[in-house]
């Protein structure tokens, strides 16, 4: 394990780690009591990923994600109340409560959405790199999409108009090993990191359950795009705590599978203990930080479960520019 | 005769016609669930469990999991059906029929015509449709009236588990492209189901309920609707006559004219977007044929052309409801 | 004001809406044509020759040629218009949206309802569409039904060069995404078109003949067709409103039923398979609104619910002529 | 240059190409007369690569093409004059004149049509494959498709299914450096022998101006193949002698570029010279099947100018099973 780099904001890091985390488990357990509409995918466990990249993402880069959003959502600096309020479909929700969980985004902070067909968002984060270089901006575009993800057309077609028109894209394969119950050894032929190598594309393995290692790699990522120097590619390897969807009993896996991911490849425990052996940081510092983050998940959801429906009137709104009676 | 789920009925459609027909395979993500896992095999049967099982009696050669890659599966389907097979695949829900639509639109739906007669594709898509389970906009479409436009395929859509379980049976044997539309609230509803396999004629519709004040015509899951304001209109001396198509192509256009003849009125609910829809093309059939048996004009009940929202407040109001045909089959009557 | 081709009235507008707003681009395969190869830049511009000479203005920059890869490039059109910038996107013949429909149906259809009004997508796609060019089955059809079922995307369909400038004109310029329908006859067809920029209102028909015998409604190309039998109707002195809605969505209902109302007799033509067609819709729109006002049945003439043919003699009788519209209105005029 | 394999049937390699060239460069006259209806794209210069690859294909083996078919219609065992015929959209065609030269077709030969939609056929020869593993025969499936094809998704999901699945499927990139006007050099990221290789797929780089080199190296893939070892991907290189269609300027290529292919490139030329040199052929017997083709070809094309055109009746049977009135 290499030392920990200086200019890594140890305490930062921590607490949008653990609002994820926190945000999540609470979740699961609000999902669990049955007041939440609809499907839900919890990113717990997958954290070290969204924040080691979103670290680097300024509020004028644009992020695209999948159908298990949430910790992007965070990390990309979305407001945790307006997250909370629309995965309960409530009004004041990111999207006034009409997408739901499949579709927080937050578009002032670059967070472009949860986007529910299987990698559809893949070229708009293409178009957001093209948007950046014909403006001549040096903005950065983020690409997430999951191992199931990875067999669908649309990514091969991004990343051979983004390195061929020289694009700073970055796509991140977040690979937990399943797609639904299918697992990513069995439906994912070759290798992601070869994959891309056919386009030209840079690419590197990176260790999604150790945020320094996520931290390090896209930072010289994100340089390299904003260089001009076009697309590289992340394959990110990363455990994931609860099912595929909030409900899924998770018989596809292997008996203690998650309790000993929980153990041994937990981002949040590795970082903990690293931050403290290396003396940059206090325990202290740390569970005041875990306190506050329950404390601000805990709120965020206990308002959400409490406010009003959106009016009826939203129906029928946002459909075309104008806000029409349709 | 027993009573089954329409989730158990299709089940059995697809385990006897793969009993009786060694062509028939069944293809889809996680159909049977865990392949390449460490864990259980068939975890899931498919995201509503309605293949559960099957992989136990078939086995992976026949029970075939996909990655997700629906244009590359679908179009494996075809070749497949092509090359004499019977294969029976999932489009999950009709939404992801966005990411492999020209397999539909400019494949296995034109290859005999385009092919002058020399080619057969007998594949059998099944998917799933519908609101009302907070999926949001991308995972509650409706979507049969774009299917039902295109030239050279099949469109079945049953209402209850016996019909689920015959149109299914029909489907797979038949010569052409068919596409099943499930809507997700079928597979708990119940019914009568024989143990035994049975065909349901494609292109005869079902005559619900004989009433001489209003004809309504409803599609899939709203016949179930229609059936509940039907209950509704009863108590209050209002009687309908309600017709499910079964099958969008072919269509019974003969039993739908007659009885809006007998009628005089007309009411069409469907759960798809309103414009170019299953409603209106039945709407239209009225006004080509004879407009003038109309006392009355038809009334439409579709949702609102928006896109599903994702908020239980506003998904309720989104669906057609009972009242919603209640209300229609009054205002035919000027109440 | 001078004689021009639609081919130039649309180049018209594309130039000087780019020189009016830097953030315009277009993109597209061949659109200039030439990309990376060793001879003539600007080659082709486009298969039909529509952007040629854009490049030489605008530069590679502002005139995109892609890969054979719709839904990669139309996705990225997508984003880009999410990011502020106002991309015209040409997806070369309507069929191949099979290919990346999921960017229509899922994606910039929806962005603004699901995403709760805090997104916006502001791209023109551009297509080709219909028959008689003995392109078959795979590179003929009209399909504007199934985006016009969509909600969340307008839709205009001009049928002449002087509508086609201003039609796209507003697209461009407009805030929502826009399906911009040219047939391939258009090109060629010439008509007064004003050197400077106009825009045309979505959702307002042009009344192109007004006769009170039969209302005939048309789309696109079928205008023409229409136009062309109510000449030889009058020489028989049949006189007919003859009516080009020009946007699907937006559609003037208005104006469409006030002529029915006036006629009481309605002809619909189409170049769509007939099943759910926009024929459908508008007969449809008769019998939920007015049925009482029609003398004789609605008559749709769209070709028959098959592919379309190669052979120049069935692909003749596939197309509706203007003798099948004569014989449609006379039919509402029994004779 | 190797010696020429002794299994090589070398008067029936040269027949075969002789035929689909003078069929295409007839056809080219033929087309500039204005009796052709529709678009045509001729495949005169890429010969080498159809016939050298179906010599190893038996009837029940299936072929999946793309809108540039007739060679690999030819050389699939398909009959000239159904092809002239169907072509011309007439009587008797090989699709009763419904489907024209983009979907030319000959289902009892394995030859499953022309497939106008870039990308949309490669599936079905995976589908192919699947069907003669689910038999349990020994079939192979081959997937033709051009350097812009090669950017569309389908080609992608089609390579992964066929490695996961391990099917009898050969994918063949016809390389012509050009999709329409543009460039294969600048609208495709990478290499394409690198892309299969990013799915596993073992991929071999193809000469195809040489018979022999196509014919060797595809015998190598369907021994392959049909012993149950998966699929593999050929990038095959071929010269085009014509534009992308019939009526095509052609601006877009380098002064002089056709006739240099034309010299230097030419598959039959380089084959005659080394048939003769080797001895394995007469320059007499060459120059009589030069006149067999020739006059095969100028009849299938006179007979179908003349032939009537398909009965209206047809219009409306073959959209489904039963022919019904519609
Ligand atoms: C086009 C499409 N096909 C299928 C689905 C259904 N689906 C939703 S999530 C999912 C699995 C995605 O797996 P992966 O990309 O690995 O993401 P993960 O859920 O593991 O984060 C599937 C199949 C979908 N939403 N869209
Ligand atoms: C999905 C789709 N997009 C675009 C086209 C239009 N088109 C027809 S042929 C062609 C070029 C194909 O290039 P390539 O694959 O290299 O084959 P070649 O013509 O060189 O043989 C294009 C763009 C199409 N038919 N289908
Ligand atoms: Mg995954
Ligand atoms: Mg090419």
């Amino acid at each position: 394990m290499s030392a920990l780099p200086d200019g890594l904001d140890v305490h930062g890091t921590y607490r949008m780690m653990r609002l994820l985390r926190e945000f999540e488990d609470q979740m699961h357990v609000a999902i669990a009591r049955g007041t939440v509409p609809g499907f839900t995918h919890l990113y717990a466990g997958e954290e070290a990923s969204a924040v080691g990249i979103c670290m680097h993402l300024r509020d004028t880069d644009v992020l695209c994600s999948t159908h298990r959003a949430h910790g992007h959502f965070l990390a990309k600096g979305g407001d945790i109340k307006a997250l909370a309020l629309e995965i309960f479909g409530k009004q004041g929700g990111c999207c006034g409560g009409k997408g739901g969980s499949m579709h927080v985004a937050d578009w002032s902070r670059g967070m472009w959405g949860a986007n529910a067909i299987i990698g559809a968002s893949v070229p708009h984060a293409v178009g957001a790199g093209f948007a950046f270089q014909y403006r001549g901006e040096d903005g950065v575009a983020v690409s997430f999409g999951g191992d199931g993800a990875s067999n669908q057309g649309a990514g091969f077609e991004s990343m051979n108009l983004a390195k061929i028109l020289n694009l700073p894209v970055l796509f991140v394969l977040e690979d937990n090993g399943y797609a639904e119950t299918t697992a990513a050894s069995w439906a994912c032929a070759g290798n992601p990191v070869a994959r891309a190598a056919g386009f030209g594309i840079p690419g590197v393995e990176v260790d999604g359950t150790d945020v320094v290692d996520v931290w390090t790699k896209f930072g010289a990522g994100v340089a390299h795009a904003r260089a001009g120097k076009g697309p590289m590619f992340f394959h990110v390897r990363v455990p994931i705590f609860h099912g595929h969807y909030e409900g899924d009993p998770e018989t596809y896996r292997a008996p203690g599978e998650v309790k000993a991911l929980r153990e041994n490849a937990d981002c949040l425990g590795k970082f903990r203990a690293r931050v403290l052996a290396a003396g940059r940081a206090e325990a202290g510092a740390l569970e005041a930080i875990d306190a506050e983050c329950a404390g601000a998940a805990a709120a965020a959801i206990a308002k959400a479960a409490d406010a009003p429906f959106p009016p009826l009137e939203s129906l029928k709104t946002h459909v075309l520019s104008r806000s029409q009676e349709v | 005769m027993s009573i089954k789920t329409a989730r158990e009925a299709i089940r059995e459609a697809l385990a006897a016609e793969m009993r009786r027909d060694p062509r028939v395979f069944i293809m889809g993500e996680d159909i049977a669930g865990g392949m390449g896992a460490p864990g259980e095999q068939d975890a899931w049967g498919g995201v509503f469990g309605v293949t559960k099982g099957l992989l136990g009696e078939f086995g992976r050669q026949r029970v075939v999991d996909t990655p997700i890659s629906e244009t590359g599966f679908l179009g494996l389907g075809i070749g497949a059906a092509n090359a004499g097979l019977r294969p029976v695949v999932e489009i999950m829900f009709v939404d992801f029929f966005g990411v492999c639509f020209d397999q539909v639109l400019n494949n296995m739906s034109k290859f005999r015509y385009m092919y002058g007669g020399k080619a057969a594709t007998p594949i059998t898509v099944r998917t799933t449709y519908g609101a009302g389970y907070g999926a949001a906009a991308q995972h509650s479409q409706a979507l049969y009236p774009i299917f039902a436009h295109i030239p050279g395929i099949k469109v079945a859509l049953p209402s209850n588990a016996y019909d689920a379980k015959g149109l299914l049976t029909t489907a797979i044997r038949d010569e052409d492209p068919v596409l099943f539309f499930e809507h997700k609230s079928l597979y708990d509803l119940q019914g009568e189901v024989p143990d035994e396999s049975y065909t349901l004629p494609f292109g005869e519709a079902a005559v619900l309920r004989e009433g001489k004040d209003c004809c309504v015509v409803a599609f899939g899951h709203m016949v179930n609707i229609a059936a509940k304001a039907a209950d509704q209109l009863a108590e209050q001396g209002i009687h309908i006559t309600l017709i499910d198509p079964r099958t969008l192509v072919p269509l019974d256009t003969d039993t739908l004219l007659e009885a809006v003849e007998n009628c005089g009125r007309l009411v069409v609910v469907d759960e798809a977007s309103p414009v170019c829809s299953m409603a209106s093309e039945i709407a239209s059939l009225v006004a080509t044929n004879c407009p003038q048996v109309l006392k009355a004009p038809v009334v439409k009940v579709n949702p609102p052309p928006v896109p599903v929202p994702f908020s239980p407040a506003l998904e309720q109001a989104y669906l057609p409801q009972p009242e919603d045909v209640v209300k229609a089959v009054k205002k035919t009557l000027g109440r």
